[in-house]
């Protein structure tokens, strides 16, 4: 199938994309955010799980949630490319909220054919949910899960689980009698512990989830198909918050070194400031433009959909660490403190950075299908 | 690798099938002499002969400047030079030699040009039978354009010209040259001032042009120096002292950043060109020995080459963005990058093949062993051509910079 | 991973052994609390009253100030600073609190200060009775040292001081602070004027010391206000209007380059630092899976913790190389180089540390599962304070290409 | 056996390099090289051996190329950190000359045992020697050679061989009954052929050389354990030379851009000037700090001189590239050019970089050695 000349990046995609900009920035500022989620400094907090649920809900009722829902499962079945312009505003507000989760779920759901149906229209009726897909040392691919599942209870403990605190549901890859299995049940199960972690980033909650003989809907039996058809939706969408991210790094130390003076000048003046910025400029420009051509190719050309989601997160990735580094140096002194609101990006970043595989990881990945499998 | 155009309007359509049909029948074969690499590095007459009646075929088909109105040898049509350049690259045709003219001259002069003046050189200009350079560079201006020495003394109504250009491409095989001036000595940027100037003519009579040689080995340049040359007035582009702000126009245009689409040809050349791509590096590391095993299987050759080719297809994809505006914040911003980018990833690129040759990358064109016949140690050097003419990669950082992120001017 | 010195002179020999005799003895082992990771972070009462002890008994024993004058409390001796040194952190003692003391404030009170000051005041911060701070940074000052803001207005023998500092490390355990200060608004570096004064008394009345916090959720410095305090003028340091020039000599100082060597303990804080070397990244990728085996047997990995290790001990080789002068050509060119090499080495080995954690790095030290203590993501946002405070790398930069390499000033 | 704390880097040391940078200063300039070697800028132009014979002759002399002979077979024995320093100072110069190449056959020769003896009093009585012991991938170990030995004849083709053009004997690696040996053969023996390749470098010669039956004396069976003793010290001698020729390039280009105006300053104003090229100095100064590191190594720590080695070559390739593409670019277009000088030694910097290997590939050995044999 071949690929619009625009990434089908139409009206609607646009109008969300927009509309989207304009909620965060009238209602979520940095400054907000700041007070909602930087109130504890100490390094030694226990875990907490700070949101807006009013404003969570607003975007609920605007349908955020159910756009990757396939329409005959009463949601939006809105493209890839419209979805991950609306990530992209949501990661410049970085705002804390289990819509990158759910969103995913909805594409391995969706990928995981007719068991996956019930489920959809859970979400399509306002359910949200949390994968729980990794293993202790971070990998998702299915065959290593540290769940196991007998009949419809789930033994084990899964890792890395994003936003668990905030969900309804959980969506967990087990080991059963016939190799990696999806699991769907929701959070308040009986024998489901939910154990936050105390992590670094402020914007996000993480937890290991431990199931004890909890009750659960088998959804497909072949994980592994699911989650490899799906994870380049997922990837693209995770490279989309990563860009909005950046976007506000770069646009906030622009705004810092354009006003702050040093020597007579200001601090842009410098080209030990200015250049080093470029480079950030350049590089979130990358990753953007490889995104949306990820996000096409998921919609429409579907062999190449892993090629070059592999492009946008190894980009978003790399860019997402150089482009914190440079918020923090070249807003000096100040952009190391607390009460600068430089450090929540910054976090934010390097924890997306790690979270799907780095960027060495997806260049890997890149070379097998490009060296080894091509001719 | 994927470049696509957006949703084409009727006259677009009409002309692109216009277009793609003439392209059919008439895209040259196998060229009977070697081709250079870019329009920049033509060499001889034969190559020149044969790219000339190339140009003049695609003009007289309606090819170039499209954009351009019918009075000064233009197509009349609005936006169709794009499409043609598509379907040139897609049809793998030879590429333009009149590459100066095309992209820095005939904006330039359509823009800030009499009416007489644009009637009577454009449509040579179009056809390629004109050849153009340009005469901007000096020795001690470098980066530093508006610092430009060539003085042109008033003589009544003409103008006498002393002084030294570098870098001037094509210098050589040219009919014309733009020209910038200083008109006034005593102020910077407003003593400037722009000409057209004949230059073939005057050869040995005012006007030498002599080659450099690049850090390859090659010529392809020169350097071109003005002793006495007498020009007519009428041959000024703009106002007297306006030449900073013509000069822009050029600039602009030759970015990629200006109004008219320069008219480009060139899939041969891209075919050819192919050797300094990212996917150029993966067919070498399968044919070159590392560690006792072939290069591509090394993790790191693999984890560079990946790099490159994230880069390119992210080029690519930039250029398909620069065209959905709802995913662009400032105009400039994507268009500006263009330059700075190919420059430097094809600089990288030719860096990594080195790497992965090895001992081997010591080899040179003339020797039978030199893997890609020695192509790469000479595609690193000549990158540096592209990171240091027609603004520095520093100067491009500058402009980004100041243009896009609304920086203090840095100099 | 080696560092030795130069051949001992007689004295430095006797006196090496007198050190390592007596340090065999009275090194202390484990401390009764947890220590932080440097002096600058020294964050409760008892960890500054075990450290003061350490620096008391060190100096009674004649390892600290011993280049400095009898007269001043020092030892009297020639070059014997550096052995203490070197025998200290051979012992693994523990580091030395007054650390801005003893490496800015001493030797700029010794050059710059009045006979009966130096007297007073620096026994006891040899001692480490009297801890000291720097006020020079300020809010809107940066980089730009010389736009110092804070004003000392004169009313008789007496100035009344206002303004606001930042970033002033163990203020508030601080008898004395050495404060740059504007003394006249008219002039930039001329109006400046350099003063030691006595915070601690005046706390609450006219000097407020408030904890700022850092991005990793750690206190440590401060900013420091003033209003209306009272300074005699027997506490300024060298004439008036040539406080730019004595903030030069602290400075300098500061940066290694001075004359008079920093007494240096901490052998036990290289040990627990050793938390953010190369050697421990090795570590780490033991115990790291990566991709279904041992980080450490991923190949890019591999490269990127040897190109640490290689920095790592290639500082330690510009350490040996400075002082064989035959093998130098410029006496400032390695000496400049080491802040910023060890900030930039440091902030990169923390991020490295950071990929071979993977997913893991997101936890942070109240988790049980971090990775060694949820260490590596604290020691990379601290690396900024490296890379920021004392200079930025800009400046360092800067610094290297116009003192060394003779570039014109960048400002 | 511990190392000094100088590098016994003595006096004897000092004098060797004050003298020599003396002697090229006053008698072989940048120009001088370039109206030497830069005659036929063709980049077709067939192989060419220029050199000056007469200055080299001087050297010999002095007697530079027995340094490296032991004194009990007529040498000087001098301490690698000296030799290293002469090194740095003919690099600066890029001298050619078939100095490196001898030293670095003395060196494996030393390694050689008794059998090496006879070979090193003919370079005491004034041979010089190229090595032949790398196959047509530019392999050295030995074990992978493409030249064989029957006895005392010689069979097969060598490749990458350094200097071959200059020199009286050859120095080859080849396999024979036992395994790789080592071969001495004067280099106008019958059935040598020295072919010359044509090369980016002009200021050394590169050639293969095939062997038909070609006489030589066999020095040691054993090839491949005197390589390894031998190679850290020719490592390490490479690196100096690219840390000479890198200070030439930092040295120029400065003086360079604190002359030439733009927009009205100095170009080494600008930062985005000034700064590459302090970085230039700063990867100059670790290399060369690692080159005498590695060379007291070799004196004094044997045991520890191939990690240092590595530490050495990695470092100075590294820099190699990175100053070599400096030079350029801050020169601007006239750096671009033949008649500017500093192609010379961009060309000489980037054939050295991958000569011995280059630096990934040294982190990869040393990485070999400080993890996998490390405990």
């Amino acid at each position: 199938m071949a690929q619009p000349d625009d990434f089908g990046f139409g009206e609607e995609a646009a109008l969300l994309k927009e509309s989207a900009r304009k909620l965060f920035s009238e209602h979520f500022s940095a400054g907000t955010l700041h007070a909602l989620v930087a109130g504890d400094p100490d390094p030694n907090r226990a875990p907490q799980v700070q949101w807006d649920m009013e404003l969570w809900q607003q975007m609920v009722d605007l349908g955020w949630t159910l756009l990757a829902v396939p329409e005959a499962q009463g949601g939006v079945g809105m493209p890839l490319v419209g979805v991950a312009g609306l990530v992209e505003e949501a990661g410049r507000a970085a705002f804390p909220c289990p819509l990158l989760s759910t969103l995913s779920a909805s594409y391995i759901l969706a990928a995981a054919g007719a068991g996956g149906e019930a489920a959809l229209a859970d979400i399509a009726g306002g359910a949200t949910a949390a994968l729980v897909i990794s293993n202790e040392h971070g990998s998702w691919t299915g065959a290593e899960t540290s769940v196991s599942g007998e009949g419809d209870s789930l033994q084990g403990t899964g890792y890395f689980v994003q936003d668990a605190g905030k969900v309804s549901h959980l969506l967990v890859c087990a080991s059963a009698e016939s190799g990696p299995a999806l699991y769907w049940l929701p959070v308040d199960t009986d024998g489901v512990t939910v154990a936050q972690d105390a992590i670094v980033d402020l914007t996000r909650d993480q937890a290991h989830i431990s199931f004890d003989g909890a009750a659960a809907r088998r959804v497909c039996t072949d994980a592994a198909s699911a989650l490899s058809e799906a994870m380049p939706a997922i990837w693209t969408l995770y490279a989309a918050d990563m860009v909005g991210a950046g976007e506000w790094q770069l646009q906030t130390t622009v705004e810092y070194v354009n006003q702050r003076q040093q020597f007579d000048k200001p601090l842009g003046f410098f080209q030990a400031v200015k250049h080093p910025l470029v480079n950030v400029m350049v590089m979130i420009d990358q990753a953007k433009s490889l995104v949306y051509n990820a996000a096409c190719a998921v919609d429409c050309e579907v062999e190449k959909a892993a090629r070059y989601a592999h492009m946008a997160q190894a980009s978003a990735s790399d860019m997402a660490a150089f482009a914190s580094s440079r918020s923090v140096q070249m807003h000096g002194g100040i952009g190391f403190t607390w009460e600068c609101y430089v450090h929540l990006f910054f976090k934010r970043q390097k924890h997306t950075e790690m979270l799907w595989g780095d960027a060495v990881w997806h260049r890997a990945r890149l070379a097998e299908l490009l060296i080894d499998n091509a001719a | 690798m994927a470049e696509q155009g957006v949703k084409d309007t009727p006259e677009q359509a009409q002309f692109r099938q216009q277009a793609r049909a003439w392209l059919a029948e008439n895209t040259p074969g196998e060229p009977p002499v070697r081709m250079p690499l870019t329009p920049l590095e033509i060499m001889t007459e034969d190559q020149l002969h044969y790219l000339q009646a190339w140009q003049k075929a695609a003009y007289d088909a309606g090819l170039i400047g499209c954009d351009y109105p019918v009075e000064v040898g233009g197509g009349g049509r609005a936006n169709c030079q794009r499409i043609a350049n598509e379907e040139m690259m897609a049809a793998g045709t030879p590429f333009l030699p009149n590459v100066i003219g095309l992209g820095m001259a005939a904006p330039t002069v359509f823009y800030h040009g009499q009416e007489e003046l644009k009637r009577r050189l454009l449509p040579r200009l179009f056809s390629g039978e004109d050849i153009w350079c340009q005469g901007f560079s000096e020795p001690g201006a470098g980066s530093d354009l508006a610092n430009v020495q060539t003085f042109a003394e008033r003589k009544g109504d003409k103008w006498v010209i002393n002084g030294h250009k570098v870098w001037t491409s094509l210098a050589h095989f040219a009919e014309w040259m733009i020209l910038l001036l200083r008109t006034d000595k005593s102020v910077k940027h407003d003593g400037l001032s722009y000409f057209v100037v004949p230059i073939r003519p005057a050869l040995g009579k005012g006007v030498t042009v002599r080659p450099l040689i690049k850090m390859t080995g090659e010529t392809g340049f020169n350097e071109v120096i003005f002793e006495d040359l007498e020009v007519e007035d009428s041959y000024r582009l703009d106002e007297l002292g306006k030449g900073w702000q013509v000069a822009m126009t050029t600039l602009l245009h030759e970015r990629g950043a200006g109004d008219l689409v320069t008219p480009r040809s060139g899939g041969m050349q891209t075919r050819s060109a192919h050797i300094t791509s990212a996917r150029t590096l993966v067919a070498l590391s399968r044919q070159t020995w590392r560690n006792g095993a072939p290069a591509c299987e090394d993790p790191i050759i693999r984890d560079r080459m990946m790099q490159q080719v994230i880069r390119e297809e992210g080029m690519a994809a930039n250029q398909r963005r620069s065209r959905v505006t709802a995913l662009q914040d400032h105009p400039m911003r994507l268009a500006l990058q263009n330059k700075l980018l190919m420059s430097e990833i094809a600089q990288d690129t030719a860096a990594i093949a080195m790497e992965i040759e090895g001992a081997a990358a010591s080899l040179y064109l003339a020797d039978d062993a030199a893997p890609a016949g020695g192509q790469w140690p000479m595609s690193y050097m000549n990158s540096f051509g592209f990171t240091i003419a027609a603004g520095t990669s520093e100067v491009q950082r500058n402009i980004l910079g100041e243009r896009v992120l609304g920086m203090a001017k840095s100099k």
